[in-house]
């Protein structure tokens, strides 16, 4: 499974980078999102990823007793995933202003910042 | 008043199956906590008669597993034969439930039956409009209806 | 015991896989969406009827009694919605269908639904049948 | 979206969430759950309520900004973070656990107060953005 | 063959092949309505996975995932139809 | 000393808060400073002269090796002379030439700044406090060269002095620093206590020459930078007379002087300082003649007597030194007289123009008095100093190390030149038919025309008695530079010798010449053709081209499309990580360690690879947006399937927020643009598949390394003894990590926040760009 | 609760972030808790700072965890000096705040948005734990693109989308970062990293990880050729916003790298080159990009880039001499850079503009205002005795030494564009006649503010030009702090012996 895996992340970010790559402002945030997903499998994958229990000790148990996954990557990923939501959110109405305001989907067409004013 | 305690109840009882902890201080804290939601949530107050309600609400439930699994098997036969003989139709039903919490649980359970689908509700409340897969007879189909689930709900909510 | 949930799951498992074949084979959309929501439905709750009834615990039993009930509260009002959607946008009837009572009472701009076609049709939600 | 059926099934189905948000929420220190998962389900409940009844019905719901919520949660996390450098001196952070077994609770310490602030400011934050998101032009 | 064992060998490959036929609807379409119809049932089978996922890993803490996709799955649905009204709306 | 040079400093403080003052009647008492500090260093002869050096110094930055270190021997008493001296006419001069200007308070500050700095940079033994002054001398004269800032043309000769100028601080700089990490220290003083083969021997040794040469001569404008001087005439005469003539431009020569004894002696060096030197002084000699600008006539020969300077000091004889410290005094005193009565003679007239002055002895007759003594002086007409000045530059020549006679020849091509240029400028005003439209020009006040007299009277009674220099300056300065200062004996009369007869042949030419050729439009016309050749034109040129090449840099990488970033970055990186992967790691992936695929998993993948290609595909927003859903499905099956119940339902619920904002703000949104470039695709499309690939590989060369779950474990074991709860990753998430979450719901609060201010603020249009 | 000193600077931002929400419409009392809170905030870091540099590297362990297993907190020399300086920028940037930004976009959380930023900054410096700085940069990139779009103006937009998109990808590379190496390691604790980092063999892997640190920090840190964001964006926000940016934002990604490469990946050769051929190249860019620009923000923004550069030129030398050089820059160039762009603020609000063809006219009208300007200006530029100049001594100097010829060309290079582009600004908006602007209607010009406000614009830059000319003048103080800095740097075992409590 880990080579499956690590396709697909690969596929993943290969897709965020495509779709960023774009000239859409919609594109760019699904890039991002792709991007995003890729990172947080990748931690999850390099955490090294076991089908043993659930990072939650039995009841009427103080420990485990038995194989379990790697809670820490799964922490790390929440910790992440949260993060990005709260990116996501931000870059979504973002993109919604930002094509309101300059009236363009087209990322080329927003390049007055950069040239001399 | 009536109606929020037994939903009160009712609640404190999903909190107690929810957390399967069946210990009394579980109970009062489902009650509290549930009482906190209606507070948070109630505006106006809706009456319903929930203790009649209950022996009702066991057989249209029975009722409607039965329907369920009737029904399902009808489209399952009709999904693995090769020829699709459906008669497949958007129908309208006159409905004599007015209560909206009526009208919804009959609308849902035309939904889950299989074959149908409730699509909407007139605004005026009169009317619910049906897609079903077999519609050999329009009357006949409005008749089913009318006297199967919303016949059971009437009285549910009589 | 076992062999009665492996009888349960099965069947389960075989509703689940008429709902996915139904959705290939029906014609229109709103056969589709009257396929899925049960079929997967009840699939899905013999499924885990099948599961509480393998761990046998109460916590177990809770949570997949609460999985049905949460499944059978929200289906049918998703069907309900994506169907209406359906309408309105334009998605139109197997052409072997009977008949489409809705046909002409839904107002296009304020979606009011009427019970009977009344005297402004040019502004109803009006498709023919599918080609 | 004005439909009988959901805005009856919303009416109902919003104390069920709420409560299964809590739900998960306090068992979150146990099992699956926590605050993230429990607070994006009340915030889902409520989201789900403004689709069926409007915004301004959800909004009438809580009574208060739901932007209220970030400041009250993080304050609350704040604190049962500072806690321990207050009360015990302690580093940040460190938990305070009332010794003692609570029903429903199990124990209770300060992880679980951080925890109902981290509820409350994602209730807070998701309602802010979808909300805001609705009204806006 | 134990429960688990004909889980994992005919049950779970059973429902992954649904899962692929429900995905040839995504694809087909050919109305987003069909797409959604076929998402809000990847999720409904998803749900029947991950039950039968905790019969085969014995564990069945993972069903609480269920109950979290079972409770809000509808709500895309929701909102999906509620952006198809929406927009058919201003046409 | 210390104090001495903080004077200026303190003067200019003063004058930001109570210049009002200074800008009327009292302009003239601010010249008591410069005369002041010409007393105090005057009293410093004695000790000079017995071969003593004053030191003195204070801590500043120890670490750096960097101290006020000050040490005042012949070479600095020489200069502090020349600063305060001159400075002090200068500075009388000004209250009357520039009397009620609005900026006079100003004027004075930037003056007292400059004067400061100078005396610094005479003083400074440490070599970095050195720098700091000579940038003091760049800054300053940047403001005076920029005096009148609202003409363009003083904006413009000032940036291209201070960019000269600067760039020489440059040289200099990495100079210091070299020499001072050749040395092991910034200390002049030690480094002269060195064994010389330590430095010179050493392998930096000529690129600290050549940085400081670098530093010298854009300073000192020689060949090629002297193109700035010129263009610095723009600023007012006060300010040629003192800077550009006087003081600031012989900081490069009296840096070449500082270092001859440390580093000089070398082929490299003294070479350079010929071949440049010497080209200078011919090569801007022959330039003045092209001149109708008085100023710009005297700006041309004060760049050839600079050339003169390096080239003496470049002979490294005591002969040579000897001549170059007489003629830094005759060149200091006949240059600045010079200027100061073409500031006259301008400030009076109004005009510069030397083909339309003539006969202003009629009405200027002390300023012309004290402009011929100094055309004469500059001729080396006996008995000025100037006589002595190049007999002595003569004498050194002739024993030149090298090539005697080639360079004899120049020196004499140049110093004709110079004749004729000294007589354009002192004599050719003066003499003739004063024509109408000049008769009623007035004589100035005493407080202008008094300083040119007085050193017109020094090159005079200098050249009569030059014993008053010979022993206070001129033999210290000598011994500074490590000449046999034993052997000086200057003298106006050295007897009927080849030299005498040389300067007679130039007298003579000179003359001759001064009568043929007239200074007219028409010459300066001709030499104008040349102009694309100059070093200037090709400075400009280079400056052109050189912007060119920035707008070009800057717009090729900054050109506004954002995709064109992402794929520069994404580009380098996986040039980067491509290169060190096929370079240095073995690909050892170990199948061992992967677990097998089952059926499900394999169509999870499956579904997860096809509904990615489908968000990337699809022409359809909402498409996309749904098909992300069923990645995030699997990807949410995939946490369950690996035992990650809490990341599942995150996973999910987060995924459905998402589809929900998406819908929410989707038909506000454009709909995909149809843009067909597939060349642009296919790039793209390569691009991101590499960068995917290169991840996939990275993460399966990562897994086939030896796993550490110590921390895992160390969590696992406490979770529930110490913390309490039996969900380890909720207890890390609240208890063990309980930092991260505190700073992620800030996180999550500033995007909510930013949301609703995106959303809900609109600026009234008055408002906007505040 | 003395020992838990250190993070006091942390807690306080954080409290008063949340305290400023609770103010949230209030803007007056904003102002005041703000400004007074920056004041307590410099006070606590001085003290911090004060008790680091008397007793060592001192540590916290969050949640009483030991490291490597909970997140630790550590205050090195390197940390406190940058604390102190970002409470220093922010004290000065929130009166600033408090005269120049207009009240519509204080009513939207600037305040609170703005002390998030400096938290983050504060706990991106003390952190001793890779996920945790995560985090932390995380809540510093969200807190600023609230503050570059604050006010949703077209050309804030414009520049945020660009700000945004190669941010988070830079986010998500350091991500990836992390990924590999707790892969490789499975430690997050960056004392712990840099012993288990050293043990692994296969070393294709540790420098694949390094150069996704260097792409991941480098894109924070504005390198060539990862700058793209920052001249496209710093000009188009308030001028306090890009004032805390211009100072601050690029600084904590030299941070980052800084720490990296002494702590985890250290003295390796081919990274070391790397860094070196791109800082020549960032000081190319930076530089050429400046020399044509109009817009003064842009210069300076321009500027910023140029200057990364010999952070990173120096890093890339890695010597201890170097180190000391690049850290005596970076205590300089954050004073500085926040200065230049209230100052570039105090001039759109005399003439409503920031074109430096339309400006002019300063030096004649506002004499006293252009000499207080000219002091961060020329700092800048390193004409000595200025701040500016001293680390160059250090760089140039170990440049010959470690025989980077190159990387000194590029040092001297942009030293003198930066002179020309200074001077060149200097004529063209102090000395040129002032042109005629037409005036906004309704704009509220600098001569319309009431005294309170005036001085609310002026102070800050006073006060910043002070600490500048202090730097300046006190060189011998700030390189025995830079000098003490280098050393731990160079010798991080003290660093890891503290952490991890070894003995
Ligand atoms: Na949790
Ligand atoms: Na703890």
């Amino acid at each position: 499974m880990e080579i499956l895996l690590a396709i697909l992340i690969g596929l993943l970010y290969a897709a965020g980078i495509y779709m960023i790559l774009r000239r859409s402002l919609v594109k760019l945030i699904i890039g991002i999102i792709l991007l995003g997903n890729g990172a947080n499998l990748l931690i999850f994958l390099l955490g090294r990823i076991t089908k043993g229990l659930p990072p939650i000790i039995p009841e009427n148990s103080e420990v485990f007793t038995e194989a379990y996954a790697d809670p820490v990557p799964q922490a790390l990923i929440l910790t992440a995933i949260v993060i990005s939501f709260g990116l996501q959110s931000f870059a979504i109405i973002l993109v919604k202003r930002a094509h309101k305001v300059v009236r363009t989907d087209d990322l080329d067409e927003m390049n007055a910042t950069d040239e001399d004013s | 008043m009536k109606n929020r305690f037994v939903s009160n109840i009712l609640l404190t009882f999903v909190w107690v199956v929810l957390t399967g902890d069946f210990h009394v201080s579980n109970y009062l804290f489902g009650f509290i906590l549930s009482y906190i939601i209606l507070m948070v949530i109630t505006r106006g107050s809706k009456k319903a008669k929930y203790f009649t309600i209950v022996p009702r609400l066991i057989f249209i439930i029975l009722f409607f597993f039965w329907e369920l699994i009737k029904a399902n098997l009808e489209v399952a036969w009709e999904v693995m034969t090769p020829k699709l003989n459906m008669t497949p139709g958007i129908v309208k039903v006159p409905l004599t439930v007015q209560s909206d919490a009526g009208i919804t649980l009959l609308a849902n359970m035309i939904t889950l039956t299989p074959g149908t689908l409730s699509l909407d509700v007139s605004n005026d409340k009169k009317v619910l409009y049906v897609h079903a897969m077999y519609i050999k007879d329009k009357d006949k189909f409005i008749a089913g209806i009318k006297n199967g689930f919303e016949k059971r709900i009437l009285e549910i909510l009589k | 015991m076992n062999i009665l949930i492996g009888i349960i799951i099965t069947l389960g498992t075989l509703f689940v896989l008429l709902a996915a074949v139904g959705l290939i084979r029906m014609p229109d959309t709103y056969l589709r969406i009257s396929v899925n929501t049960k079929a997967a439905t009840l699939g899905i709750g013999l499924l885990l009827v099948g599961v509480a009834l393998y761990f046998y615990d109460l916590s177990t039993t809770s949570r997949a009694f609460i999985i049905i009930l949460f499944l059978f509260l929200t289906a049918p009002v998703g069907a309900h919605l994506i169907g209406r959607a359906s309408y309105f946008i334009g998605n139109k009837l197997w052409d072997q269908s009977k008949m489409d009572d809705l046909q002409g009472k839904y107002q296009r701009n304020s979606h009011i639904l009427k019970s009977e076609i009344d005297d402004t049709p040019e502004d109803n939600v009006d498709h023919e049948k599918m080609e | 979206m004005k439909t009988i059926i959901l805005r009856t099934a919303s009416n109902y189905l919003l104390p069920v969430l709420l409560m299964f948000s809590i739900f998960i929420l306090l068992r979150g220190h146990y099992l699956p759950g926590g605050g993230f998962v429990g607070g994006l389900v009340a915030a889902i409940a409520f989201v789900l309520h403004s689709f069926a009844n409007g915004l301004k019905n959800a909004k009438a719901l809580l009574k208060f900004h739901p932007g209220f919520l970030m400041p009250a949660g993080l304050a609350l996390s704040f604190f049962s973070g500072l806690s321990p450098m207050l009360f015990a001196g302690d580093p940040f952070m460190t938990g305070l656990w009332y010794h003692g077994h609570v029903p429903v609770l199990g124990s209770i310490g300060s992880a679980l107060f951080f925890d109902i602030g981290v509820y409350l400011v994602v209730v807070g934050v998701t309602l802010t953005i979808i909300f805001t998101i609705s009204e806006a032009p | 063959m134990t429960l688990v064992e004909y889980c994992r060998i005919i049950i779970l490959p059973v429902l992954a092949f649904s899962v692929i036929l429900i995905l040839v609807r995504f694809f087909k379409g050919p109305s987003i309505a069909d797409r959604i119809v076929a998402l809000d049932l990847l999720i409904t089978t998803g749900i029947g996975i991950i039950g039968i996922y905790t019969i085969t890993s014995g564990s069945s803490t993972l069903l609480d995932t269920g109950m979290i996709l079972a409770l809000i799955a509808f709500l895309s649905t929701v909102a999906l139809s509620y952006y198809l009204e929406r927009r058919s709306k201003k046409k | 000393m210390l104090l001495a040079i903080l004077l200026g400093f303190l003067f200019a403080l003063l004058l930001v808060f109570a210049g009002k003052f200074f800008k009327g009647k009292f302009a003239v008492l601010s010249s008591l400073i410069p005369l002041g500090l010409f007393v105090y260093f005057l009293q410093f002869i004695p000790e000079v002269m017995a071969g003593e050096i004053m030191k003195e110094s204070y801590n500043w930055a120890p670490s750096f090796g960097v101290n006020l270190g000050f040490t005042l021997d012949g070479l600095s008493l020489l200069f502090c002379l020349m600063i305060t001296g001159i400075g002090f006419l200068v500075f009388v001069y000004t209250s009357a030439y520039l009397h009620h200007h609005k900026y006079l308070d100003r004027f004075y500050g930037y003056l007292s700044v400059f004067m400061a700095a100078m005396l610094g940079l005479v003083l400074s033994d440490n070599v970095i406090s050195l720098f700091t002054f000579w940038e003091l001398t760049s800054i300053s004269s940047f403001f005076l060269i920029g005096f009148n800032n609202t003409q363009e043309a003083s904006r413009k000769s000032a940036l291209t002095a201070l960019g000269i100028t600067g760039l020489g601080g440059m040289f200099l700089l990495a100079g210091v620093i070299v020499l001072g990490n050749i040395a092991g220290t910034y200390s002049i003083a030690e480094m002269l206590n060195m064994a010389p083969e330590l430095i010179k021997g050493h392998q930096y040794y000529s690129v600290a020459v050549i940085l400081l040469f670098g530093a010298a001569f854009t300073k000192s404008a020689q060949f090629p930078f002297h193109f700035w001087l010129p263009g610095a005439m723009k600023a007012p005469t006060p300010v040629s007379t003192y800077l550009h003539s006087a003081t600031m431009v012989k900081a490069g020569i009296y840096l070449v002087m500082r270092f001859t004894p440390v580093l000089g002696g070398e082929e490299i060096w003294n070479t350079t300082l010929i071949i440049v030197g010497g080209f200078t002084m011919l090569y801007s000699a022959i330039h003045s003649l092209f001149r109708t600008d008085l100023k710009g006539v005297l700006a041309y020969s004060t760049i050839s007597a600079l050339g003169i300077l390096m080239f003496l000091i470049g002979m490294g004889t005591t002969e040579s030194f000897t001549a170059a410290a007489v003629f830094i005094v005759v060149h200091a005193l006949y240059k600045a007289t010079l200027f100061l009565t073409t500031g006259i003679i301008d400030h009076q007239t109004g005009s510069r123009d030397v083909t339309k002055l003539s006969g202003l002895r009629k009405v200027l007759m002390p300023v012309g008095i004290a402009a011929i003594i100094a055309a004469i002086s500059s001729a080396g007409i006996p008995p000025t100093i100037g006589f002595l000045g190049k007999e002595l530059t003569y004498e050194a020549t002739m024993h030149a190390p090298i090539i005697a006679t080639v360079l004899l020849v120049g020196i004499i091509i140049t110093k004709i030149l110079l004749l004729w240029a000294g007589f354009v400028a002192g004599i050719k005003p003066f003499q003739g038919k004063l024509p109408d439209n000049l008769k009623d020009t007035k004589m100035p006040g005493p407080l202008m025309w008094v300083p040119p007299i007085v050193l017109a009277v020094l090159s005079l009674v200098f050249g009569i008695l030059p014993f008053i220099i010979e022993g206070s300056l001129v033999k210290p300065v000598v011994a500074a530079l490590g000449g046999e200062s034993g052997e000086i004996h200057l003298a106006l009369w050295h007897g009927f010798n080849t030299v005498f007869i040389l300067s007679l042949v130039t007298i003579t030419v000179g003359t001759i010449l001064y009568f043929v050729i007239k200074p007219s439009a028409k010459l300066e016309t001709s030499i104008g053709k040349l102009e694309f050749i100059s070093p200037k034109s090709l400075m400009e040129r280079f400056n052109i081209g050189f912007t060119y090449v920035s707008s070009f840099w800057t717009r090729v990488f900054q050109n506004g499309y954002l995709r064109n970033y992402v794929f520069i970055i994404i580009f380098f990186l996986v040039g980067m990580v491509g290169y060190t992967m096929v370079g240095s790691t073995k690909f050892n992936i170990d199948p061992a360690i992967l677990s097998n695929i089952s059926f499900y998993e394999l169509v999870v993948s499956i579904i997860m690879c096809i509904a990615i290609l489908f968000t990337v595909f699809t022409s359809s927003r909402l498409s996309a947006v749904v098909a992300m859903g069923v990645v995030g499905l699997t990807i949410c099956l995939v946490f369950v399937f690996y035992s990650a119940p809490d990341l599942a339902m995150t996973q999910f619920s987060i995924d459905t927020l998402t589809v929900i904002l998406f819908v929410l703000v989707l038909y506000r949104l454009p709909r995909y643009l149809k843009i067909q470039d597939h060349k642009m695709r296919i790039r793209d499309g390569i691009l991101s598949l590499l960068f995917g690939g290169m991840i996939a590989v990275l993460a399966l060369e990562v897994l086939s390394e030896p796993v550490n779950t110590e921390i895992g474990d160390f969590y696992a074991k406490n979770s529930y003894i110490m913390a309490h709860g039996k969900n380890v990753v909720n207890v890390i998430l609240v208890d063990f990590r309980g930092a991260d979450t505190m700073i992620e719901i800030s996180v999550l609060t500033i995007a909510a926040i930013g949301v609703f201010g995106l959303l809900k603020l609109r600026l009234k249009r008055t408002d906007r760009v505040q | 609760m003395m020992q838990h000193l250190i993070i006091y600077p942390l807690l306080f931002q954080l409290f008063l972030s949340i305290v400023l929400m609770f103010f949230w419409n209030k803007i007056n009392a904003q102002k005041i808790i703000s400004i007074g809170g920056s004041i307590i905030a410099v006070a606590l870091s001085a003290y911090v700072f004060y008790f680091v540099w008397e007793n060592g590297t001192q540590k916290v362990n969050a949640g009483d965890w030991d490291a490597p297993y909970g997140i630790v907190f550590v205050a090195d020399t390197l940390a406190v000096t940058l604390v102190l300086l970002t409470a220093l920028s922010g004290l000065a940037v929130s009166v600033f705040s408090a005269g120049s930004v207009i009240k519509d976009r204080l009513r939207f959380g600037y305040y609170p948005i703005f002390h998030f930023l400096l938290l983050g900054l504060t706990g991106a410096f003390l952190t001793g734990d890779l996920f945790n700085l995560y985090v932390w940069f995380e809540i510093i990139i969200i807190s600023s693109f609230v503050l570059i779009t604050i006010g949703g103006e077209k050309a804030q937009l414009e520049g945020a989308v660009k700000y945004f998109t190669l941010n988070i990808l830079a986010s998500i590379i350091f991500l990836t970062a992390i990924a590999v190496l707790y892969g490789l390691t499975g430690s997050l604790n960056m004392a712990d990293l840099a012993g288990k980092v050293a043990a692994v063999e296969n070393r294709g892997l540790v420098e694949v990880a390094a150069i996704l640190f260097l792409v991941g920090f480098g894109t924070k840190a504005s390198i060539f050729p990862l700058y793209f964001w920052l001249p496209a964006s710093y000009h188009t926000p308030p001028a306090a916003v890009s004032a805390i940016f211009g100072g601050l934002l690029t600084k904590v990604g030299v941070y980052a790298l800084i720490r990296v490469f002494t702590l985890i990946f250290v003295g390796d050769v081919f990274l070391g080159e790397i860094l070196m051929v791109l800082a020549i190249l960032t000081i190319f860019s930076g530089g050429v990009g400046a020399l044509v620009q109009n817009n003064v923000r842009k210069v300076f923004s321009y500027l910023i880039i140029c200057h990364i550069g010999y952070m990173i030129a120096g890093l890339g030398m890695f010597t201890e001499v170097a180190i000391t050089g690049v850290i005596f820059y970076l205590i300089h160039d954050i004073m500085v850079k926040t200065n230049l762009f209230m100052v570039s603020g105090i001039i759109f609000k005399i003439k409503s503009s920031n074109s430096m063809r339309a400006l002019g006219g300063f030096y004649a009208n506002y004499p006293k205002l252009s000499l207080l300007i000219f002091i961060p200006l020329f700092s800048l530029v390193g004409i000595p005795p200025l701040s500016g100049f001293w680390p160059k001594i250090s760089l140039i100097g170990e440049g010959f030494k470690t025989e980077s010829y190159w990387t000194v060309a590029a040092i001297v290079f942009a030293s003198f564009i930066t002179l020309v582009i200074i001077a060149k600004l200097w004529a063209e908006v102090f000395w040129k006649d002032a042109k005629e602007i037409p005036e906004k209607p309704k704009f509220e010009y600098f001569s319309d503010l009431n005294k309170t406000k005036k001085t609310q614009f002026i102070v800050p830059i006073v006060f910043l030009s002070l600490i500048s000319l202090y730097i300046g003048f006190g060189a011998e103080h700030i390189q025995i702090l830079s000098a003490r800095i280098a050393n731990e740097l160079m010798n991080s075992q003290q660093y890891i012996d503290t952490v991890l409590n070894n003995s």
